[in-house]
Protein backbone atom coordinates (compact mmCIF):
# COMPACT_ATOMS: atom_id res chain seq x y z
CA UNK A 1 0.00 0.00 0.00
CA UNK A 2 2.76 2.43 0.97
CA UNK A 3 4.49 1.69 -2.32
CA UNK A 4 1.51 2.96 -4.22
CA UNK A 5 1.49 6.10 -2.08
CA UNK A 6 5.13 6.82 -2.79
CA UNK A 7 4.68 6.21 -6.49
CA UNK A 8 1.68 8.55 -6.45
CA UNK A 9 3.76 11.21 -4.69
CA UNK A 10 6.52 10.82 -7.21
CA UNK A 11 4.08 11.03 -10.07
CA UNK A 12 2.40 14.16 -8.81
CA UNK A 13 5.79 15.74 -8.28
CA UNK A 14 6.86 14.92 -11.81
CA UNK A 15 3.60 15.87 -13.46
CA UNK A 16 3.34 19.18 -11.66
CA UNK A 17 7.00 19.92 -11.90
CA UNK A 18 6.91 22.48 -14.65
CA UNK A 19 4.21 24.63 -13.13
CA UNK A 20 5.33 24.30 -9.51
CA UNK A 21 7.26 26.86 -7.58
CA UNK A 22 10.51 25.96 -5.88
CA UNK A 23 8.76 25.86 -2.53
CA UNK A 24 6.15 23.42 -3.75
CA UNK A 25 8.82 21.19 -5.21
CA UNK A 26 10.75 21.29 -1.97
CA UNK A 27 7.59 20.41 -0.07
CA UNK A 28 6.86 17.52 -2.39
CA UNK A 29 10.36 16.18 -2.00
CA UNK A 30 10.12 16.43 1.78
CA UNK A 31 6.84 14.53 1.66
CA UNK A 32 8.41 11.76 -0.39
CA UNK A 33 11.40 11.40 1.86
CA UNK A 34 9.10 11.37 4.85
CA UNK A 35 7.22 8.43 3.40
CA UNK A 36 10.58 6.78 2.79
CA UNK A 37 11.11 6.92 6.55
CA UNK A 38 8.16 4.61 7.15
CA UNK A 39 9.61 1.47 8.69
CA UNK A 40 8.13 -1.26 6.54
CA UNK A 41 8.62 0.80 3.43
CA UNK A 42 12.26 1.27 4.31
CA UNK A 43 12.69 -2.46 4.38
CA UNK A 44 11.02 -2.65 0.99
CA UNK A 45 13.34 -0.08 -0.39
CA UNK A 46 16.33 -2.01 0.83
CA UNK A 47 15.23 -4.62 -1.66
CA UNK A 48 14.67 -2.23 -4.51
CA UNK A 49 17.53 -0.24 -5.87
CA UNK A 50 15.04 1.17 -8.34
CA UNK A 51 13.83 3.64 -5.76
CA UNK A 52 17.33 4.95 -5.38
CA UNK A 53 17.54 5.39 -9.13
CA UNK A 54 14.23 7.16 -9.16
CA UNK A 55 15.39 9.44 -6.36
CA UNK A 56 18.57 10.12 -8.28
CA UNK A 57 16.55 11.08 -11.34
CA UNK A 58 14.64 13.57 -9.24
CA UNK A 59 17.81 15.13 -7.93
CA UNK A 60 19.11 15.28 -11.45
CA UNK A 61 15.96 17.06 -12.46
CA UNK A 62 16.19 19.41 -9.53
CA UNK A 63 19.83 20.20 -10.28
CA UNK A 64 18.96 21.01 -13.88
CA UNK A 65 16.13 23.21 -12.70
CA UNK A 66 18.56 25.27 -10.64
CA UNK A 67 20.71 25.94 -13.69
CA UNK A 68 19.95 28.99 -15.86
CA UNK A 69 17.44 27.86 -18.47
CA UNK A 70 16.56 29.08 -21.92
CA UNK A 71 13.21 27.65 -22.78
CA UNK A 72 10.46 25.81 -20.94
CA UNK A 73 9.85 23.26 -23.76
CA UNK A 74 13.01 21.29 -22.98
CA UNK A 75 11.67 20.81 -19.52
CA UNK A 76 8.46 19.29 -20.74
CA UNK A 77 10.43 16.74 -22.80
CA UNK A 78 12.56 15.99 -19.79
CA UNK A 79 9.51 15.47 -17.64
CA UNK A 80 7.90 13.18 -20.23
CA UNK A 81 11.05 11.10 -20.31
CA UNK A 82 11.15 10.78 -16.57
CA UNK A 83 7.44 10.00 -16.43
CA UNK A 84 8.11 7.00 -18.69
CA UNK A 85 10.99 6.01 -16.48
CA UNK A 86 8.72 6.33 -13.47
CA UNK A 87 6.16 4.03 -15.02
CA UNK A 88 8.84 1.53 -15.95
CA UNK A 89 10.17 1.57 -12.41
CA UNK A 90 6.72 1.21 -10.95
CA UNK A 91 6.08 -1.80 -13.15
CA UNK A 92 9.40 -3.38 -12.29
CA UNK A 93 8.70 -2.83 -8.62
CA UNK A 94 5.27 -4.43 -8.94
CA UNK A 95 6.68 -7.40 -10.81
CA UNK A 96 9.47 -8.02 -8.31
CA UNK A 97 6.96 -7.81 -5.49
CA UNK A 98 4.75 -10.45 -7.12
CA UNK A 99 7.70 -12.80 -7.66
CA UNK A 100 8.45 -12.73 -3.95
CA UNK A 101 4.79 -12.91 -2.97
CA UNK A 102 4.46 -16.00 -5.19
CA UNK A 103 7.34 -17.66 -3.37
CA UNK A 104 5.85 -16.72 -0.01
CA UNK A 105 2.50 -18.23 -1.07
CA UNK A 106 4.31 -21.39 -2.14
CA UNK A 107 6.00 -21.71 1.24
CA UNK A 108 2.67 -21.28 3.02
CA UNK A 109 1.01 -23.90 0.77
CA UNK A 110 3.85 -26.27 1.54
CA UNK A 111 3.36 -25.79 5.27
CA UNK A 112 -0.40 -26.34 5.00
CA UNK A 113 0.14 -29.49 2.96
CA UNK A 114 2.02 -31.02 5.85
CA UNK A 115 -1.41 -31.48 7.42
CA UNK A 116 -3.28 -33.98 5.24
CA UNK A 117 -7.06 -34.02 5.69
CA UNK A 118 -9.03 -37.23 6.18
CA UNK A 119 -11.42 -38.29 3.45
CA UNK A 120 -12.36 -41.95 3.83
CA UNK A 121 -15.09 -41.60 1.23
CA UNK A 122 -15.42 -45.33 0.73
CA UNK A 123 -16.37 -45.60 4.38
CA UNK A 124 -19.72 -44.02 3.56
CA UNK A 125 -20.70 -47.47 2.28
CA UNK A 126 -21.24 -48.57 5.90
CA UNK A 127 -23.67 -45.72 6.47
CA UNK A 128 -27.32 -46.57 5.90
CA UNK A 129 -28.09 -43.06 4.74
CA UNK A 130 -25.74 -41.97 2.01
CA UNK A 131 -24.47 -38.42 1.78
CA UNK A 132 -26.59 -36.42 -0.58
CA UNK A 133 -25.26 -35.51 -4.00
CA UNK A 134 -26.45 -32.00 -4.71
CA UNK A 135 -24.27 -30.75 -7.51
CA UNK A 136 -25.02 -30.53 -11.20
CA UNK A 137 -22.70 -30.64 -14.15
CA UNK A 138 -23.15 -27.84 -16.63
CA UNK A 139 -22.97 -29.41 -20.09
CA UNK A 140 -21.49 -26.25 -21.64
CA UNK A 141 -18.72 -26.08 -19.07
CA UNK A 142 -18.11 -29.81 -19.45
CA UNK A 143 -17.76 -29.52 -23.22
CA UNK A 144 -15.50 -26.48 -22.95
CA UNK A 145 -13.26 -28.28 -20.49
CA UNK A 146 -13.14 -31.37 -22.71
CA UNK A 147 -12.19 -29.23 -25.70
CA UNK A 148 -9.51 -27.46 -23.77
CA UNK A 149 -7.91 -30.50 -22.19
CA UNK A 150 -7.73 -32.45 -25.44
CA UNK A 151 -6.54 -29.54 -27.57
CA UNK A 152 -3.90 -28.78 -24.96
CA UNK A 153 -2.73 -32.38 -25.15
CA UNK A 154 -2.71 -32.31 -28.94
CA UNK A 155 -0.82 -29.06 -29.29
CA UNK A 156 1.78 -29.21 -26.57
CA UNK A 157 1.61 -32.79 -25.29
CA UNK A 158 0.39 -31.75 -21.88
CA UNK A 159 2.73 -30.18 -19.38
CA UNK A 160 4.95 -33.17 -18.77
CA UNK A 161 7.88 -31.28 -20.23
CA UNK A 162 7.41 -28.55 -17.61
CA UNK A 163 6.98 -31.02 -14.78
CA UNK A 164 10.03 -33.00 -15.71
CA UNK A 165 12.52 -30.46 -16.93
CA UNK A 166 12.04 -27.45 -14.73
CA UNK A 167 13.51 -27.80 -11.25
CA UNK A 168 11.17 -27.58 -8.29
CA UNK A 169 12.69 -24.58 -6.60
CA UNK A 170 11.21 -25.27 -3.19
CA UNK A 171 12.64 -28.79 -3.11
CA UNK A 172 15.99 -27.46 -4.24
CA UNK A 173 15.96 -24.80 -1.50
CA UNK A 174 15.15 -27.45 1.12
CA UNK A 175 17.92 -29.74 -0.15
CA UNK A 176 20.36 -26.89 -0.17
CA UNK A 177 19.52 -25.80 3.36
CA UNK A 178 19.82 -29.37 4.58
CA UNK A 179 23.27 -29.69 3.04
CA UNK A 180 24.44 -26.34 4.37
CA UNK A 181 23.08 -27.28 7.78
CA UNK A 182 25.06 -30.50 7.73
CA UNK A 183 28.34 -29.00 6.62
CA UNK A 184 28.04 -25.54 8.23
CA UNK A 185 30.89 -24.16 6.16
CA UNK A 186 31.14 -25.28 2.59
CA UNK A 187 31.66 -24.09 -0.95
CA UNK A 188 29.22 -23.92 -3.84
CA UNK A 189 31.50 -26.20 -5.84
CA UNK A 190 31.36 -28.79 -3.09
CA UNK A 191 27.56 -28.54 -2.88
CA UNK A 192 27.04 -29.09 -6.59
CA UNK A 193 29.60 -31.89 -6.77
CA UNK A 194 26.89 -34.36 -5.72
CA UNK A 195 24.25 -33.44 -8.31
CA UNK A 196 23.52 -35.81 -11.15
CA UNK A 197 22.36 -33.56 -13.97
CA UNK A 198 22.78 -30.07 -15.30
CA UNK A 199 19.11 -29.42 -14.44
CA UNK A 200 19.83 -30.25 -10.83
CA UNK A 201 22.81 -27.92 -10.84
CA UNK A 202 20.62 -25.14 -12.24
CA UNK A 203 18.04 -25.86 -9.54
CA UNK A 204 20.77 -25.68 -6.92
CA UNK A 205 22.06 -22.42 -8.25
CA UNK A 206 18.57 -20.88 -8.33
CA UNK A 207 17.95 -22.22 -4.84
CA UNK A 208 21.20 -20.67 -3.68
CA UNK A 209 20.16 -17.29 -5.06
CA UNK A 210 16.75 -17.55 -3.40
CA UNK A 211 18.20 -18.71 -0.07
CA UNK A 212 20.64 -15.82 -0.08
CA UNK A 213 17.87 -13.40 -0.99
CA UNK A 214 15.71 -14.67 1.86
CA UNK A 215 18.65 -14.38 4.23
CA UNK A 216 18.86 -18.09 5.14
CA UNK A 217 22.47 -18.39 4.07
CA UNK A 218 25.41 -16.19 3.14
CA UNK A 219 27.40 -16.60 -0.04
CA UNK A 220 30.73 -14.90 -0.54
CA UNK A 221 33.31 -14.84 -3.27
CA UNK A 222 36.38 -12.84 -2.36
CA UNK A 223 37.96 -13.12 -5.77
CA UNK A 224 36.55 -13.99 -9.19
CA UNK A 225 38.84 -17.00 -9.41
CA UNK A 226 38.13 -18.17 -5.88
CA UNK A 227 35.44 -20.57 -4.73
CA UNK A 228 32.03 -19.32 -3.55
CA UNK A 229 31.97 -19.77 0.24
CA UNK A 230 28.56 -20.77 1.58
CA UNK A 231 27.57 -20.59 5.22
CA UNK A 232 24.44 -20.43 7.31
CA UNK A 233 23.30 -16.95 8.23
CA UNK A 234 23.21 -16.64 12.01
CA UNK A 235 22.42 -12.93 12.02
CA UNK B 1 9.99 -42.47 15.92
CA UNK B 2 6.53 -42.80 17.35
CA UNK B 3 4.96 -45.85 15.71
CA UNK B 4 1.41 -45.21 16.90
CA UNK B 5 1.48 -41.76 15.38
CA UNK B 6 2.69 -43.08 12.03
CA UNK B 7 0.24 -46.00 11.86
CA UNK B 8 -2.78 -43.84 12.70
CA UNK B 9 -1.82 -41.02 10.33
CA UNK B 10 -0.99 -43.30 7.40
CA UNK B 11 -4.31 -45.12 7.78
CA UNK B 12 -6.15 -41.80 7.97
CA UNK B 13 -4.90 -40.54 4.62
CA UNK B 14 -4.47 -43.82 2.75
CA UNK B 15 -6.79 -44.50 -0.15
CA UNK B 16 -8.02 -47.92 0.95
CA UNK B 17 -6.51 -50.51 3.32
CA UNK B 18 -2.77 -50.65 4.05
CA UNK B 19 -0.91 -53.95 4.05
CA UNK B 20 0.80 -55.00 7.31
CA UNK B 21 4.02 -55.46 5.38
CA UNK B 22 4.13 -51.72 4.64
CA UNK B 23 4.16 -50.80 8.34
CA UNK B 24 6.51 -53.64 9.29
CA UNK B 25 9.11 -52.39 6.82
CA UNK B 26 8.56 -48.70 7.55
CA UNK B 27 8.81 -49.11 11.33
CA UNK B 28 11.08 -52.20 11.37
CA UNK B 29 8.74 -54.13 13.63
CA UNK B 30 7.40 -57.67 13.34
CA UNK B 31 3.80 -58.71 12.81
CA UNK B 32 2.84 -59.30 16.44
CA UNK B 33 4.35 -55.95 17.48
CA UNK B 34 2.26 -54.26 14.78
CA UNK B 35 -0.95 -55.99 15.93
CA UNK B 36 -0.19 -54.98 19.53
CA UNK B 37 0.18 -51.35 18.48
CA UNK B 38 -3.09 -51.45 16.51
CA UNK B 39 -4.89 -53.02 19.47
CA UNK B 40 -3.47 -50.32 21.72
CA UNK B 41 -4.73 -47.57 19.38
CA UNK B 42 -8.15 -49.22 19.26
CA UNK B 43 -8.30 -49.35 23.06
CA UNK B 44 -7.46 -45.64 23.14
CA UNK B 45 -10.25 -44.89 20.64
CA UNK B 46 -12.72 -47.02 22.57
CA UNK B 47 -11.93 -45.35 25.91
CA UNK B 48 -12.22 -41.88 24.38
CA UNK B 49 -15.61 -42.58 22.72
CA UNK B 50 -14.25 -42.08 19.21
CA UNK B 51 -16.60 -43.07 16.37
CA UNK B 52 -14.06 -45.06 14.37
CA UNK B 53 -11.53 -47.85 14.85
CA UNK B 54 -8.81 -49.74 12.99
CA UNK B 55 -10.29 -52.81 11.37
CA UNK B 56 -7.72 -55.45 10.46
CA UNK B 57 -7.29 -59.01 9.26
CA UNK B 58 -4.18 -61.13 8.72
CA UNK B 59 -2.94 -58.99 5.88
CA UNK B 60 -4.11 -55.41 6.09
CA UNK B 61 -5.80 -52.70 8.13
CA UNK B 62 -7.90 -49.56 7.61
CA UNK B 63 -9.72 -46.94 9.65
CA UNK B 64 -13.49 -47.48 9.48
CA UNK B 65 -16.46 -45.89 11.23
CA UNK B 66 -18.14 -47.95 13.95
CA UNK B 67 -21.29 -49.67 12.77
CA UNK B 68 -23.43 -47.94 15.42
CA UNK B 69 -22.72 -44.58 13.72
CA UNK B 70 -25.49 -45.32 11.27
CA UNK B 71 -27.93 -45.66 14.19
CA UNK B 72 -26.57 -42.57 15.90
CA UNK B 73 -26.99 -40.46 12.79
CA UNK B 74 -30.49 -41.81 12.19
CA UNK B 75 -31.80 -40.47 8.91
CA UNK B 76 -29.43 -37.51 8.96
CA UNK B 77 -27.05 -37.38 6.04
CA UNK B 78 -23.37 -36.72 6.62
CA UNK B 79 -22.43 -33.41 4.96
CA UNK B 80 -20.17 -35.03 2.39
CA UNK B 81 -20.20 -34.88 -1.36
CA UNK B 82 -21.96 -31.56 -1.63
CA UNK B 83 -19.47 -29.48 -3.54
CA UNK B 84 -19.26 -28.74 -7.23
CA UNK B 85 -16.52 -30.12 -9.43
CA UNK B 86 -13.19 -28.35 -9.67
CA UNK B 87 -11.41 -27.85 -12.99
CA UNK B 88 -8.99 -30.76 -12.39
CA UNK B 89 -11.93 -33.05 -11.62
CA UNK B 90 -13.87 -31.82 -14.64
CA UNK B 91 -10.84 -32.30 -16.90
CA UNK B 92 -10.35 -35.81 -15.59
CA UNK B 93 -14.04 -36.56 -16.04
CA UNK B 94 -13.92 -35.29 -19.64
CA UNK B 95 -10.96 -37.54 -20.44
CA UNK B 96 -12.63 -40.60 -18.93
CA UNK B 97 -15.88 -39.81 -20.76
CA UNK B 98 -14.27 -39.55 -24.18
CA UNK B 99 -11.47 -42.11 -23.82
CA UNK B 100 -13.14 -44.80 -21.74
CA UNK B 101 -12.16 -47.38 -20.70
CA UNK B 102 -8.92 -45.61 -19.73
CA UNK B 103 -6.09 -46.11 -17.23
CA UNK B 104 -4.89 -43.65 -14.60
CA UNK B 105 -1.60 -43.31 -16.41
CA UNK B 106 -3.22 -42.35 -19.69
CA UNK B 107 -5.36 -39.74 -17.91
CA UNK B 108 -2.30 -38.21 -16.25
CA UNK B 109 -0.50 -38.22 -19.59
CA UNK B 110 -3.29 -36.33 -21.34
CA UNK B 111 -3.70 -33.83 -18.52
CA UNK B 112 0.05 -33.44 -18.11
CA UNK B 113 -0.30 -33.66 -14.33
CA UNK B 114 -0.75 -36.41 -11.80
CA UNK B 115 -4.50 -37.12 -11.57
CA UNK B 116 -4.83 -39.55 -8.68
CA UNK B 117 -6.75 -37.25 -6.34
CA UNK B 118 -9.17 -36.16 -9.09
CA UNK B 119 -9.94 -39.80 -9.87
CA UNK B 120 -10.57 -40.42 -6.18
CA UNK B 121 -12.93 -37.44 -6.00
CA UNK B 122 -14.89 -38.51 -9.08
CA UNK B 123 -15.15 -42.08 -7.84
CA UNK B 124 -16.42 -40.92 -4.47
CA UNK B 125 -19.07 -38.82 -6.22
CA UNK B 126 -20.22 -41.85 -8.14
CA UNK B 127 -19.44 -40.33 -11.55
CA UNK B 128 -16.80 -42.87 -12.54
CA UNK B 129 -16.08 -46.46 -11.56
CA UNK B 130 -13.48 -49.14 -11.97
CA UNK B 131 -14.45 -51.10 -15.07
CA UNK B 132 -11.98 -53.96 -15.30
CA UNK B 133 -8.25 -54.20 -15.85
CA UNK B 134 -6.00 -53.70 -18.83
CA UNK B 135 -4.46 -56.97 -20.00
CA UNK B 136 -0.81 -55.87 -19.77
CA UNK B 137 1.84 -56.50 -17.07
CA UNK B 138 0.80 -54.83 -13.81
CA UNK B 139 -2.86 -55.00 -14.86
CA UNK B 140 -3.69 -51.31 -14.48
CA UNK B 141 -7.28 -50.48 -13.53
CA UNK B 142 -9.55 -49.15 -16.27
CA UNK B 143 -12.00 -46.36 -15.46
CA UNK B 144 -15.39 -45.74 -17.06
CA UNK B 145 -18.20 -43.28 -16.44
CA UNK B 146 -21.34 -44.37 -14.58
CA UNK B 147 -25.08 -44.21 -15.09
CA UNK B 148 -25.13 -41.24 -12.66
CA UNK B 149 -22.77 -39.36 -14.99
CA UNK B 150 -25.22 -39.78 -17.87
CA UNK B 151 -28.08 -38.63 -15.63
CA UNK B 152 -26.17 -35.55 -14.50
CA UNK B 153 -25.50 -34.59 -18.13
CA UNK B 154 -29.01 -35.58 -19.21
CA UNK B 155 -27.70 -38.02 -21.83
CA UNK B 156 -29.23 -41.35 -22.73
CA UNK B 157 -25.93 -42.91 -23.79
CA UNK B 158 -22.21 -42.19 -24.06
CA UNK B 159 -22.53 -42.04 -27.84
CA UNK B 160 -24.62 -38.88 -27.40
CA UNK B 161 -21.72 -36.95 -25.86
CA UNK B 162 -21.23 -33.62 -27.62
CA UNK B 163 -18.53 -33.72 -30.30
CA UNK B 164 -15.53 -31.71 -29.32
CA UNK B 165 -13.07 -29.59 -31.27
CA UNK B 166 -10.46 -31.07 -33.54
CA UNK B 167 -9.51 -33.94 -31.31
CA UNK B 168 -11.75 -36.42 -33.03
CA UNK B 169 -11.90 -37.04 -36.74
CA UNK B 170 -15.66 -36.89 -36.88
CA UNK B 171 -15.54 -33.40 -35.40
CA UNK B 172 -13.47 -32.17 -38.32
CA UNK B 173 -16.27 -32.82 -40.77
CA UNK B 174 -18.58 -30.42 -39.00
CA UNK C 1 -26.61 -39.59 21.25
CA UNK C 2 -22.89 -39.90 21.83
CA UNK C 3 -21.62 -36.59 20.49
CA UNK C 4 -17.91 -37.40 20.44
CA UNK C 5 -18.57 -40.53 18.38
CA UNK C 6 -20.70 -38.65 15.86
CA UNK C 7 -18.29 -35.73 15.49
CA UNK C 8 -15.24 -37.95 14.95
CA UNK C 9 -16.98 -40.33 12.53
CA UNK C 10 -18.60 -37.60 10.43
CA UNK C 11 -15.29 -35.73 10.13
CA UNK C 12 -13.62 -38.97 9.03
CA UNK C 13 -15.94 -39.56 6.06
CA UNK C 14 -16.61 -35.96 5.06
CA UNK C 15 -15.13 -34.47 1.94
CA UNK C 16 -13.58 -31.29 3.30
CA UNK C 17 -14.26 -29.37 6.49
CA UNK C 18 -17.64 -29.58 8.28
CA UNK C 19 -19.32 -26.38 9.45
CA UNK C 20 -19.90 -26.01 13.18
CA UNK C 21 -23.54 -25.27 12.43
CA UNK C 22 -24.06 -28.82 11.15
CA UNK C 23 -22.94 -30.40 14.43
CA UNK C 24 -24.73 -27.81 16.56
CA UNK C 25 -28.05 -28.57 14.86
CA UNK C 26 -27.52 -32.33 14.71
CA UNK C 27 -26.49 -32.66 18.35
CA UNK C 28 -28.54 -29.70 19.67
CA UNK C 29 -25.54 -28.16 21.40
CA UNK C 30 -24.23 -24.61 21.34
CA UNK C 31 -20.95 -23.43 19.92
CA UNK C 32 -18.93 -23.50 23.13
CA UNK C 33 -20.17 -27.01 23.95
CA UNK C 34 -19.04 -28.12 20.48
CA UNK C 35 -15.60 -26.56 20.90
CA UNK C 36 -15.28 -28.24 24.31
CA UNK C 37 -16.06 -31.62 22.76
CA UNK C 38 -13.54 -31.08 19.96
CA UNK C 39 -10.90 -30.01 22.49
CA UNK C 40 -11.67 -33.11 24.53
CA UNK C 41 -11.25 -35.38 21.48
CA UNK C 42 -7.97 -33.62 20.64
CA UNK C 43 -6.71 -34.13 24.20
CA UNK C 44 -7.58 -37.85 23.90
CA UNK C 45 -5.66 -38.09 20.61
CA UNK C 46 -2.70 -36.23 22.07
CA UNK C 47 -2.51 -38.45 25.17
CA UNK C 48 -2.77 -41.61 23.08
CA UNK C 49 0.01 -40.56 20.66
CA UNK C 50 -2.32 -40.47 17.67
CA UNK C 51 -0.87 -38.90 14.51
CA UNK C 52 -3.86 -36.69 13.71
CA UNK C 53 -6.13 -34.09 15.32
CA UNK C 54 -9.23 -32.00 14.66
CA UNK C 55 -8.21 -28.68 13.23
CA UNK C 56 -10.83 -25.94 13.63
CA UNK C 57 -11.42 -22.24 13.27
CA UNK C 58 -14.47 -20.10 14.09
CA UNK C 59 -16.61 -21.73 11.42
CA UNK C 60 -15.58 -25.27 10.66
CA UNK C 61 -13.45 -28.27 11.53
CA UNK C 62 -11.64 -31.13 9.79
CA UNK C 63 -9.49 -34.11 10.79
CA UNK C 64 -5.89 -33.61 9.61
CA UNK C 65 -2.58 -35.34 10.21
CA UNK C 66 -0.04 -33.68 12.50
CA UNK C 67 2.47 -31.67 10.51
CA UNK C 68 5.50 -33.08 12.34
CA UNK C 69 5.01 -36.55 10.87
CA UNK C 70 4.42 -35.32 7.33
CA UNK C 71 7.71 -36.77 6.08
CA UNK C 72 6.81 -40.24 7.38
CA UNK C 73 3.58 -40.43 5.38
CA UNK C 74 5.53 -41.33 2.25
CA UNK C 75 3.53 -42.46 -0.75
CA UNK C 76 0.13 -42.32 0.93
CA UNK C 77 0.40 -38.55 1.06
CA UNK C 78 -1.23 -36.90 -1.97
CA UNK C 79 1.24 -35.25 -4.35
CA UNK C 80 2.05 -31.61 -3.59
CA UNK C 81 -0.10 -29.28 -5.66
CA UNK C 82 2.86 -27.03 -6.47
CA UNK C 83 5.12 -29.91 -7.46
CA UNK C 84 7.22 -28.96 -10.46
CA UNK C 85 5.80 -25.45 -10.72
CA UNK C 86 8.34 -22.83 -11.71
CA UNK C 87 8.66 -19.27 -10.40
CA UNK C 88 6.80 -17.79 -13.44
CA UNK C 89 3.75 -19.86 -12.49
CA UNK C 90 4.06 -18.69 -8.87
CA UNK C 91 4.27 -15.06 -9.98
CA UNK C 92 1.16 -15.51 -12.08
CA UNK C 93 -0.62 -17.08 -9.13
CA UNK C 94 0.37 -14.16 -6.90
CA UNK C 95 -0.87 -11.64 -9.47
CA UNK C 96 -4.23 -13.40 -9.85
CA UNK C 97 -4.58 -13.71 -6.06
CA UNK C 98 -4.05 -10.01 -5.48
CA UNK C 99 -5.54 -8.49 -8.64
CA UNK C 100 -8.56 -10.76 -9.11
CA UNK C 101 -10.74 -10.80 -11.09
CA UNK C 102 -8.10 -10.16 -13.73
CA UNK C 103 -7.73 -10.73 -17.48
CA UNK C 104 -4.92 -12.63 -19.17
CA UNK C 105 -3.82 -9.40 -20.84
CA UNK C 106 -3.50 -7.59 -17.53
CA UNK C 107 -1.46 -10.49 -16.09
CA UNK C 108 0.88 -10.47 -19.09
CA UNK C 109 1.16 -6.69 -18.82
CA UNK C 110 2.20 -6.83 -15.17
CA UNK C 111 4.65 -9.66 -15.78
CA UNK C 112 5.99 -8.14 -18.98
CA UNK C 113 5.80 -11.55 -20.69
CA UNK C 114 3.14 -13.70 -22.27
CA UNK C 115 1.44 -15.71 -19.50
CA UNK C 116 -0.82 -18.18 -21.31
CA UNK C 117 1.03 -21.35 -20.32
CA UNK C 118 1.36 -20.34 -16.67
CA UNK C 119 -2.38 -19.64 -16.56
CA UNK C 120 -3.17 -23.03 -18.11
CA UNK C 121 -0.87 -24.84 -15.70
CA UNK C 122 -2.47 -23.14 -12.71
CA UNK C 123 -5.94 -23.85 -14.08
CA UNK C 124 -5.20 -27.54 -14.61
CA UNK C 125 -4.00 -27.74 -11.01
CA UNK C 126 -7.29 -26.24 -9.84
CA UNK C 127 -5.69 -23.19 -8.21
CA UNK C 128 -7.38 -20.66 -10.51
CA UNK C 129 -10.55 -20.69 -12.61
CA UNK C 130 -12.43 -18.64 -15.13
CA UNK C 131 -14.74 -16.35 -13.21
CA UNK C 132 -16.79 -14.48 -15.79
CA UNK C 133 -16.00 -12.02 -18.54
CA UNK C 134 -15.03 -8.37 -18.61
CA UNK C 135 -17.79 -6.23 -20.07
CA UNK C 136 -15.72 -4.63 -22.84
CA UNK C 137 -15.45 -5.44 -26.59
CA UNK C 138 -14.03 -8.93 -27.05
CA UNK C 139 -15.25 -9.94 -23.59
CA UNK C 140 -11.92 -11.13 -22.21
CA UNK C 141 -12.08 -13.90 -19.63
CA UNK C 142 -11.54 -12.94 -16.00
CA UNK C 143 -9.50 -15.25 -13.77
CA UNK C 144 -9.99 -15.74 -10.05
CA UNK C 145 -8.50 -18.05 -7.45
CA UNK C 146 -10.48 -21.13 -6.35
CA UNK C 147 -11.79 -22.59 -3.10
CA UNK C 148 -8.89 -25.08 -3.33
CA UNK C 149 -6.43 -22.18 -3.37
CA UNK C 150 -7.95 -20.86 -0.13
CA UNK C 151 -7.83 -24.34 1.42
CA UNK C 152 -4.20 -24.79 0.45
CA UNK C 153 -3.36 -21.46 2.07
CA UNK C 154 -5.54 -22.21 5.08
CA UNK C 155 -7.59 -19.04 4.54
CA UNK C 156 -11.34 -18.65 4.91
CA UNK C 157 -11.60 -15.84 2.36
CA UNK C 158 -9.53 -13.86 -0.13
CA UNK C 159 -9.90 -10.83 2.10
CA UNK C 160 -7.73 -12.67 4.65
CA UNK C 161 -4.72 -12.70 2.31
CA UNK C 162 -1.87 -10.80 3.95
CA UNK C 163 -1.20 -7.34 2.52
CA UNK C 164 1.73 -7.42 0.14
CA UNK C 165 3.86 -5.37 2.56
CA UNK C 166 3.53 -8.07 5.24
CA UNK C 167 5.50 -10.56 3.17
CA UNK C 168 8.49 -8.29 3.09
CA UNK C 169 8.44 -7.56 6.80
CA UNK C 170 8.36 -11.28 7.52
CA UNK C 171 11.13 -12.06 5.07
CA UNK C 172 13.37 -9.50 6.73
CA UNK C 173 12.90 -11.11 10.13
CA UNK C 174 13.74 -14.62 9.04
Amino acid sequence: MENIQVIENLKSLLVEYTSNTETQIANNLTMIFQSFQNKSLKEDIDNYAEFVLLGASLFELKAKRLLPQDEEVDWLDEVELIKDKDLAFARLLQFKAFTEVGLALAIKVKQTEREVPAFKYYQTSSLSVKPEIRYNIDITKFTETANEVFSRYKTIQGFSHIDKELPDLQVAIDDLLKLVDKRLNTTFEELVSSVNSSQEAVAFFLALLEAVRWGFIKAEQTNVNKEIIIEKNYE
Amino acid sequence: MNSKKVISAVLLVSDGPVEHEYFEKLLTINNSELINLIDEINANFENADIGFFIKYNNFKSDIVTKSEISDLLGDVKPPAILRGLSTPALETLAIIAYEQPVTKMKISEIRGVESESSIKTLESRGLIEKGGELDVPGNPILYTTTELFLQKLDLSSISNLPTIGEYFNKAEEE
